[in-house]
């Protein structure tokens, strides 16, 4: 009984990301996107536990507590503080026009389920069709940082992609092993670092965040 | 007859030859100086006139460039050498010639090329204008005469399954009689290539000095005496030894056979016979053409060439 | 024992790594850094050892297993990394003395060579699946780091893409990861069993072929970013010309083999499961991508770090399509290519490395007259070139020649592309080496002597390898040959 | 025999050459004793696991050891005085080189594996790389160099697909040419296998069109590099064709022959057209290489039709022709070559129209090289003559195939044949006329001095060869017997039953004595010297030559090179691509230049080049910097891929 509104609930949240995928996609500035990725975290959490609780795995609490701890809190912040340090204000600037993107991202969605439906039948239990949406998010990450030109914008893109993957691990395979999720998280966390001190770098050679500047090495 | 009284007589018949060619080389090209001499309505200086030649040159004495080289004094020798054995292998009054079996065809061929890179050489071995552009259109000449004639033996050498003069000439002498379209070709080539080779009209003219045109006597402008002696008879040598050829490959009948003496004097008689003929042939061809331009001469031996592989295809197809 | 042993050599260049971090910045941390490589070397050779005594092993209640196939690129990974070192300390001394680097940025170079090391080490030696695309993980960002250890806005766009590039692409392999975790699970059940090879490989019939499918594309996809197949190799070229050049060595010579070893790995789960052979396929046809296009890249170079580098993804290529055609012969010529490849490209790039340095730039149109200046790295670079071309009496021919053989005898319709590519590739780069060997020059000689006792070192064992293979030695590549099927 | 090419890898000093000549000699004689014995073979314990080298030493790699080491012995020797004048780095050097490739060559004859057999063929091709660069501070020479080892690097690939078509079963151990020999092939991968040997073997020997590198390596290479390149190495690739075709391939094919043949026949007479109209005295030889490689492939053409249609004594004939020649080729194109070298040395002059005269300066030199020249031009009683007539004779001997098209094309090839010969001919007098005779065309001339005491006896040693292989047929077929027995199971048994004279087949058929001639020969050429003198005299009076009433005739105004190749230019006009520069009549210092050059070249090469020019700049626009774009690969990538399951 309870499963059965846990998965609901799972299902649910699982809706509400793709949306807030979406929404990063459809995202003009910057700070309202690092926002909505500490949603995004929190969401993951959030069905993390659930899962966690209805299939009574332990260390699924833990990767809960750890997502919520890095993911909602950390990360943000730490973005946070980038910007206002490199002080980026300024709106993104697609590649290619919002709509254009949204088109894109609904196929790539359609896309994603039909690949994910033999799958789907496979899975039992409260994880159904999970794996689709968490595909469907993958991809649509991808197509976000290909799409966005500043440097910021592409991590948080990554982070995102991370955090769909994330959400794969958890909740549509009742988590990985512990040891792998901590060095997932651990990995995530460096990675996260060691991009705050390339945009100290970018920002001082470059002097702007722009990855534009970056295409001189190339075959002629 | 046992065996070795056939070989006795054999290597008479041989002997008997190398004189023969020898000593009628010269009365040879004096005949057809003759003839020539007549249908110019000329008198002529007589059959008997290379011999005087020969004879005075022999008596005078050698004069050599400064820088000549010994390759330059041996080669009238050498050149000698070869063309006296080309014409002795070729049967004209016996079939079998001990020497014969020495040099077959192709040999022969390479005998007649031996004599003229080292004519060739000599030519330039004194460093004049006249000599390399002798040995130049010499070697010229040569290149497509040399396949003609190696095509036109071939066809013979096809119809009699041989490579060997004796068994050629005896196939065709001795067999029954057949006509064979392939050796017309190969005859008409045979011709052109004769009048390629010796220096004659239209290719070359023995008889002028003018540089432009001449070939044969560009390469020997630098001989004299005794040496140019031995080259004037090698080069009457090659002359006979041609003619005899192709009466050898065309119209052999009547040569006889080993140790048959009553055909002898037949035969010698039939020889000499086809000898004058051939000679003022010859003659005559000099006396209707006119000498072309040496760079219309390939085109020429280009034509004797592919009516001598023409001759073989023909005999390819009918099988004769 | 088998633990201690592991413990031994994953632990020495983690302890480096601090050591390094503590000291790097003393006068002596070069060689402190060889010294730790040495012992890691050591270690492995035991390991190895132990393991061609006694066969596959577990270790770590299983969460480590050591067989021939990953053993061999340990021991092949140590030593390398342990030349590499000896290499990397007068070419920095020498870089420091033209002014490129400081102090600071040795500190950092010693110490994630160090980790950079460990986190090899792990993926190769980790039974776990998981585990591997967290070393995998690690190895990119402590590499991210040295690739940019000049600073330079080159330097910094390369490592920059490197790290998107390789970033995404991992994560792309975690995707196909938990795939396959989700395949498992359902077979051996929830935790900590399912993502070990060892577990997935005895199970590998009953595992779900569509999953497995689609995971394995995304491995591929993933891992294959950082062999650098064609069309996911972008990274490489500019990582490689940008970086210091033992970073360059190690990466083409090492970094590569290991993302390789791991996509073999679920090649072999795959095909076993879907018991055709769809994972070898694919892999033949990127490895037969690759070849043509780094081939054809080669042609326009000018920078010659460059060059070598796709040099390396073509080389790369032709060990994919190897692994891919399966079979005895065809992956016993892999495994084979795999060594001799990194052996004599990591000479190669020592050698570059100096020769760049006496030249003062890397553009090969300036580059001149070598063998004048400096027989040494002159004829190691000739050398070299030669090996990586495939020449006799050369161990990369061994295995070209097997591979192609094979080719030819299994799937004659790839022969042509491998011909015109290997010829295409030997025109290139053969037409850009002469030029910079021979000829005059005018170039001043170097402040600290180079070294080149690794170049020759590894060209001499390349060179035995080709006339000469140990029965032991071979015997190991058959039954890791065997193991890989 | 190893340890002799061991003891030759051995790097040392000076003394080192002629020791490997003597050890050349060793190799040679114990090859004849082989060449009797049955095959021996020998395993090393080298080598790839379950293929360790295997060696064999058969009637056909017994032959062309003896023609290598022949021939190296001479070339050997005469390296002894020619490096004499190096400095010591670059001796010992070039002196590691040579014995290697020396090595290299006897090995690829030896192997009886393909491991083993492309590891030696690429030494050798590696090593004699390094000797043609060896003076690399010349672009042109590295350019040379480039082209020669790219070619042949082509070629050793297409070699391989050949092993890997013909490879017997699976695993390792198919490699052995044994395995290879009992693999059954479909005619259709037999005729794969062919052709890529074909091709690959080709690109060495510089067949049609894959000669463009001889011409370049071999003037770029030191002489006796390059006499033992084209008297040698050559001859390699004959071998791997003749190994691969009649040994390894169980099966033959009849139109294989007749590639062969067209091939064969194409290239005789495009190298010998070029060797016509070359100025520089070492690309002439490079050229006529071409055309002697030509005729041995159309003897190995002409021995594959007779095998396949079961006429095995003429294929045996055609056989033999093709090995002697082979071997005769390597003698005096190795003599002429380093003929050249110590002109090179005398005069360092290797444009033809720059020498002249050289007769009088050098004349151990001149006379031996002019014994190289007669044979090479096919006279008798020379060896080039005996190979020639051979051919010749197997040609005439054809008819009767069941193929009424082979048929035509025999005599036609024949012909073909025979012009090339008669241009060969032509080809050599313009060579040695040119440098040999005549006047020296320039004062720097004067100071020529003559081969050395070392050169000398190399060079004799060739000379001396080649007039030995001309008189002595006889014995020289029935040695090669063997060979025709091994490869096609028959023997020209009556080949040796009369010492004087050579009948092929039938005395009544054919027969030659270059004895009996060269005595003949002899003989009148005494007999009339002494008549002359005794019946009149022998006096000789020096003078200057006639200068027909000009007296201001300079050695400038003697026929060049290039006007002595001129007719053959204008007749093959088409086939060249003529580059003039024509002096205007207003000239001050008027000045011409004519230069021909290979149409094939800008017909083949240049268009491979330009494609893969572009094709690369296609690869290249893959790489253009924009992360984006190359996250777009990722993406795409993935995306396909998914669509496919």
């Amino acid at each position: 009984m309870a499963s059965n509104y846990a998965s609901q609930f799972v299902n649910l949240l699982a809706a509400l990301l793709l949306l807030v995928v979406f929404a990063m996609l459809a995202q003009r500035r910057i700070l309202s996107m690092i926002n909505l990725f500490a949603w995004q975290g929190l969401l993951l959490a959030v069905s993390t536990f659930i899962v966690a609780y209805s299939t009574a795995q332990h260390h699924l609490y833990y990767s809960a507590g750890l997502t919520l701890v890095l993911k909602v809190l950390l990360l943000p912040w730490l973005l946070h503080r980038l910007m206002r340090k490199l002080n980026v204000r300024w709106d993104v600037e697609t590649l290619i026009n919002i709509p254009t993107t949204m088109l894109v991202g609904i196929a790539l969605v359609i896309f994603a389920f039909n690949l994910a439906a033999p799958i789907s039948q496979l899975a039992e239990g409260i994880t159904r069709g999970l794996i689709g949406i968490a595909l469907a998010s993958v991809l649509l990450s991808l197509l976000m940082m290909l799409t966005r030109r500043k440097a910021v914008t592409q991590v948080v893109a990554f982070l995102a992609l991370e955090n769909s993957l994330f959400f794969a691990a958890t909740s549509a395979t009742h988590g990985m092993p512990l040891v792998v999720e901590f060095g997932i998280a651990l990995d995530v966390l460096v990675a996260t670092f060691i991009f705050g001190i390339f945009f100290f770098q970018i920002r001082e050679t470059f002097d702007s965040l722009d990855i534009t500047h970056m295409e001189k090495l190339k075959d002629d | 007859m046992t065996e070795n009284t056939e070989f006795i007589f054999a290597i008479l018949f041989q002997l008997t030859q190398l004189l023969l060619v020898v000593l009628a080389a010269p009365l040879l090209s004096g005949w057809v100086n003759q003839c020539q001499a007549w249908l110019q309505n000329r008198s002529g200086a007589g059959v008997l006139q290379p011999y005087r030649v020969l004879h005075k040159l022999f008596h005078k004495d050698a004069v050599i460039a400064y820088n000549a080289s010994p390759l330059f004094r041996a080669t009238p020798y050498i050149v000698f050498g070869c063309m006296w054995l080309a014409a002795a292998i070729i049967p004209i009054i016996a079939v079998d010639l001990p020497f014969s079996r020495a040099a077959d065809v192709i040999a022969l061929v390479g005998v007649f090329a031996v004599a003229r890179v080292f004519i060739s050489l000599a030519a330039m071995d004194i460093g004049t204008a006249f000599g390399s552009l002798g040995a130049r259109r010499e070697m010229l000449v040569s290149f497509l005469a040399e396949p003609a004639l190696l095509m036109v033996l071939f066809t013979a050498s096809m119809i009699s399954h041989s490579t060997q003069l004796p068994t050629i000439v005896d196939t065709l002498a001795h067999h029954q009689f057949v006509i064979y379209p392939s050796l017309a070709f190969a005859a008409l080539a045979f011709v052109i290539v004769l009048l390629a080779e010796n220096a004659r009209i239209p290719v070359d003219n023995p008889s002028t000095h003018l540089e432009l045109t001449m070939i044969h006597e560009a390469m020997i402008l630098e001989y004299s005496a005794r040496h140019l002696a031995l080259i004037e008879w090698a080069s009457s040598l090659k002359l006979f030894a041609y003619i005899s050829l192709g009466i050898a490959l065309f119209t052999p009948h009547g040569i006889a056979e080993v140790g048959n003496w009553a055909g002898l004097p037949l035969a010698i008689g039939l020889l000499l016979l086809k000898l004058m003929l051939a000679g003022a042939g010859l003659a005559l061809l000099e006396t209707v053409s006119a000498k072309m331009r040496i760079f219309r001469a390939p085109e020429f031996l280009g034509t004797a060439f592919l009516l001598a592989v023409l001759g073989l295809l023909i005999h390819f197809l009918l099988g004769v | 024992m088998i633990d201690l042993q592991l413990m031994a050599l994953l632990l020495i260049p983690l302890f480096g790594g601090g050591m390094l971090a503590v000291f790097g910045a003393r006068p002596w941390a070069a060689e402190l850094n060889s010294l730790m490589s040495f012992c890691t070397f050591v270690a492995s050779v035991a390991l190895t050892m132990r393991v061609i005594d006694a066969g596959p092993q577990a270790a770590f209640n299983e969460q480590f297993f050591i067989d021939q196939f990953n053993v061999y690129l340990v021991a092949l990974t140590a030593f390398v990394a342990f030349t590499t070192s000896l290499f990397s300390r007068p070419y920095m001394r020498i870089e420091q003395h033209h002014g490129k680097l400081s102090v600071g940025m040795l500190h950092l170079y010693y110490s994630m060579y160090q980790l950079f090391t460990f986190a090899m080490l792990v993926a190769l030696t980790t039974n776990n699946m998981g585990i591997v695309w967290v070393a995998m993980e690690a190895a990119t960002l402590t590499t991210v780091l040295l690739v940019s250890l000049y600073r330079t806005p080159a330097s910094l766009e390369a490592a920059w893409k490197y790290f998107i590039l390789c970033g995404v692409g991992i994560a792309l392999a975690l995707f196909g990861t938990i795939l396959l975790y989700f395949a498992a699970e359902r077979v051996l059940g929830q935790g900590g069993t399912a993502l070990l090879w060892t577990h997935l490989n005895e199970v590998k019939g009953e595992l779900e072929p569509t999953v497995l499918k689609l995971a394995f594309i995304f491995l591929l996809v993933g891992y294959g970013t950082k062999i650098g197949l064609v069309p996911l190799h972008s990274w490489l070229p500019d990582a490689h010309a940008e970086g210091p050049t033992p970073v360059s060595a190690v990466l083409s010579g090492l970094l590569l083999n290991v993302a390789l070893c791991a996509v073999v790995r679920s090649k072999v789960l795959v095909d076993g499961s879907l018991g055709s052979h769809f994972a070898g396929n694919l892999m033949m046809g990127f490895g037969l991508l690759s070849l043509l296009v780094a081939a054809l890249s080669l042609f326009r170079q000018k920078d010659i770090k460059r060059m070598f580098a796709y040099s390396s993804i073509e080389h790369m290529g032709l060990i994919t399509f190897a692994f891919g055609m399966g079979g005895a012969v065809a992956t016993y010529a892999g495994m084979l290519h795999m060594t001799v490849h990194s052996l004599t490209k990591s000479a190669i790039f020592f050698a570059v490395g100096h020769a760049v340095q006496k030249a003062g730039t890397q553009q090969m149109d300036n580059i001149r007259g070598l063998l004048q200046v400096s027989p040494t790295v002159g004829w190691g670079l000739v050398l070299g070139t030669f090996a990586i071309l495939g020449m006799p009496p050369f161990g990369v021919f061994a295995s070209e020649f097997l591979i192609v053989t094979t080719a030819m005898h299994e799937y004659p319709w790839t022969t042509p592309i491998l011909l015109i590519s290997l010829g295409i590739a030997f025109a290139a780069i053969f037409g850009k080496v002469q030029p910079m060997v021979f000829g005059e020059t005018t170039a001043k000689p170097l402040p600290h002597p180079p070294a080149l006792v690794p170049v020759f070192l590894h060209l001499l064992l390349v060179l035995i390898l080709g006339v000469y293979m140990p029965a032991y030695l071979s015997d190991w590549y058959r039954q890791a040959a065997a193991l890989l099927g | 025999m190893l340890g002799v090419v061991g003891l030759w890898v051995k790097d040392a000093a000076r003394f080192i050459f002629p020791l490997s000549a003597a050890a050349s000699l060793v190799l040679a004689v114990s090859s004849v004793l082989a060449l009797s014995t049955a095959p021996e073979t020998l395993v090393l314990p080298l080598g790839l696991p379950d293929l360790p080298f295997h060696l064999r030493l058969d009637p056909l790699s017994a032959f062309f050891l003896i023609l290598l080491g022949a021939a190296s012995a001479g070339i050997s020797l005469f390296g002894t005085g020619y490096f004499r004048h190096l400095e010591d780095k670059t001796l010992r050097l070039l002196c590691l080189e040579y014995h290697l490739f020396l090595a290299g060559m006897a090995l690829v004859m030896l192997a009886d594996d393909a491991y083993l057999f492309m590891v030696a063929w690429e030494v050798m091709a590696l090593s004699s790389y390094f000797l043609v660069t060896t003076d690399h501070a010349i672009p042109d020479i590295r350019k040379a160099g480039f082209l020669y080892l790219l070619i042949a690097h082509v070629g050793a690939i297409a070699i391989l697909l050949s092993f890997g078509v013909m490879q017997g079963g699976h695993g390792i151990g198919a490699y052995t040419f044994d395995a290879m020999r009992n693999a059954e092939l479909s005619s259709f991968w037999a005729s794969a296998a062919f052709l890529l040997a074909l091709f690959g073997f080709g690109a060495k020997a510089g067949v049609l069109p894959m000669h463009v590198w001889l011409p370049e390596a071999h003037p770029a290479a030191p002489s006796p590099v390059s006499a033992l390149m084209s008297g040698v190495m050559l001859k390699t690739a004959i071998y791997g064709i003749l190994r691969v075709t009649f040994d390894l391939l169980g099966t033959q094919l009849w139109w294989w022959g007749v590639l062969a043949l067209g091939l064969g026949l194409a290239t005789a007479i495009f190298g010998v057209m070029f060797a016509a109209v070359q100025a520089d005295m070492k690309r002439l030889l490079a050229y006529s290489s071409i055309e002697n490689i030509g005729l041995l492939l159309t003897g190995i053409g002409l021995t594959l039709i007779f095998h396949v249609y079961g006429k095995d004594t003429l294929a045996a004939l055609a056989l033999i022709a093709t090995l002697y020649h082979s071997l005769n080729h390597a003698m005096f194109k190795s003599l002429l070559f380093v003929g050249t070298g110590s002109i090179l040395h005398a005069t360092g002059e290797r444009n033809m129209g720059r020498l002249g005269g050289l007769m009088r300066k050098m004349p151990w030199a001149a006379w031996l090289v002019l014994v190289g020249v007669l044979a090479i031009s096919g006279l008798p009683p020379l060896n080039g003559f005996v190979s020639e007539w051979l051919l010749l004779q197997a040609f005439l001997l054809s008819p009767g195939l069941p193929n009424d098209y082979i048929n035509m094309l025999v005599p036609v090839a024949a012909a073909v044949v025979a012009l090339a010969a008669a241009l060969a001919a032509y080809v050599m007098v313009k060579f040695y006329g040119v440098i040999f005779l005549g006047q020296p065309r320039e004062a720097s001339l004067e100071r020529a001095h003559d081969a050395g005491i070392w050169e000398r006896i190399g060079m004799g040693w060739l000379a001396l060869a080649c007039v030995g292989l001309g008189l002595a047929p006889v014995f020289v077929v029935h040695q090669l017997d063997r060979v025709a027995q091994m490869l096609l199971g028959v023997q020209l048994g009556n080949a040796a039953n009369n010492w004087v004279f050579l009948t092929p087949v039938d005395i009544e058929r054919a027969s030659y004595s270059p004895l009996f001639f060269l005595l003949a020969v002899l003989g009148v050429m005494l007999l009339t010297s002494l008549l002359v003198r005794r019946l009149y005299h022998g006096r000789v009076r020096r003078s200057a030559p006639w200068d027909c009433g000009f007296p201001a005739q300079t050695a400038r105004m003697q026929d060049t090179a290039e006007g002595f190749g001129q007719p053959i230019r204008r007749i093959f006009e088409p086939f060249f691509k003529i580059e003039r520069e024509v002096p205007s009549p207003f000239d001050m210092h008027p000045h011409y230049q004519g230069r021909s050059e290979d149409r094939l070249w800008y017909i083949l090469y240049q268009p491979l080049q330009h494609l893969t020019e572009k094709l690369s700049a296609m690869a290249g626009l893959l790489q253009h910097g924009r992360i984006h774009l190359y996250l777009t690969y990722t993406f795409v990538t993935l995306v396909v891929l998914l669509l496919f399951v």
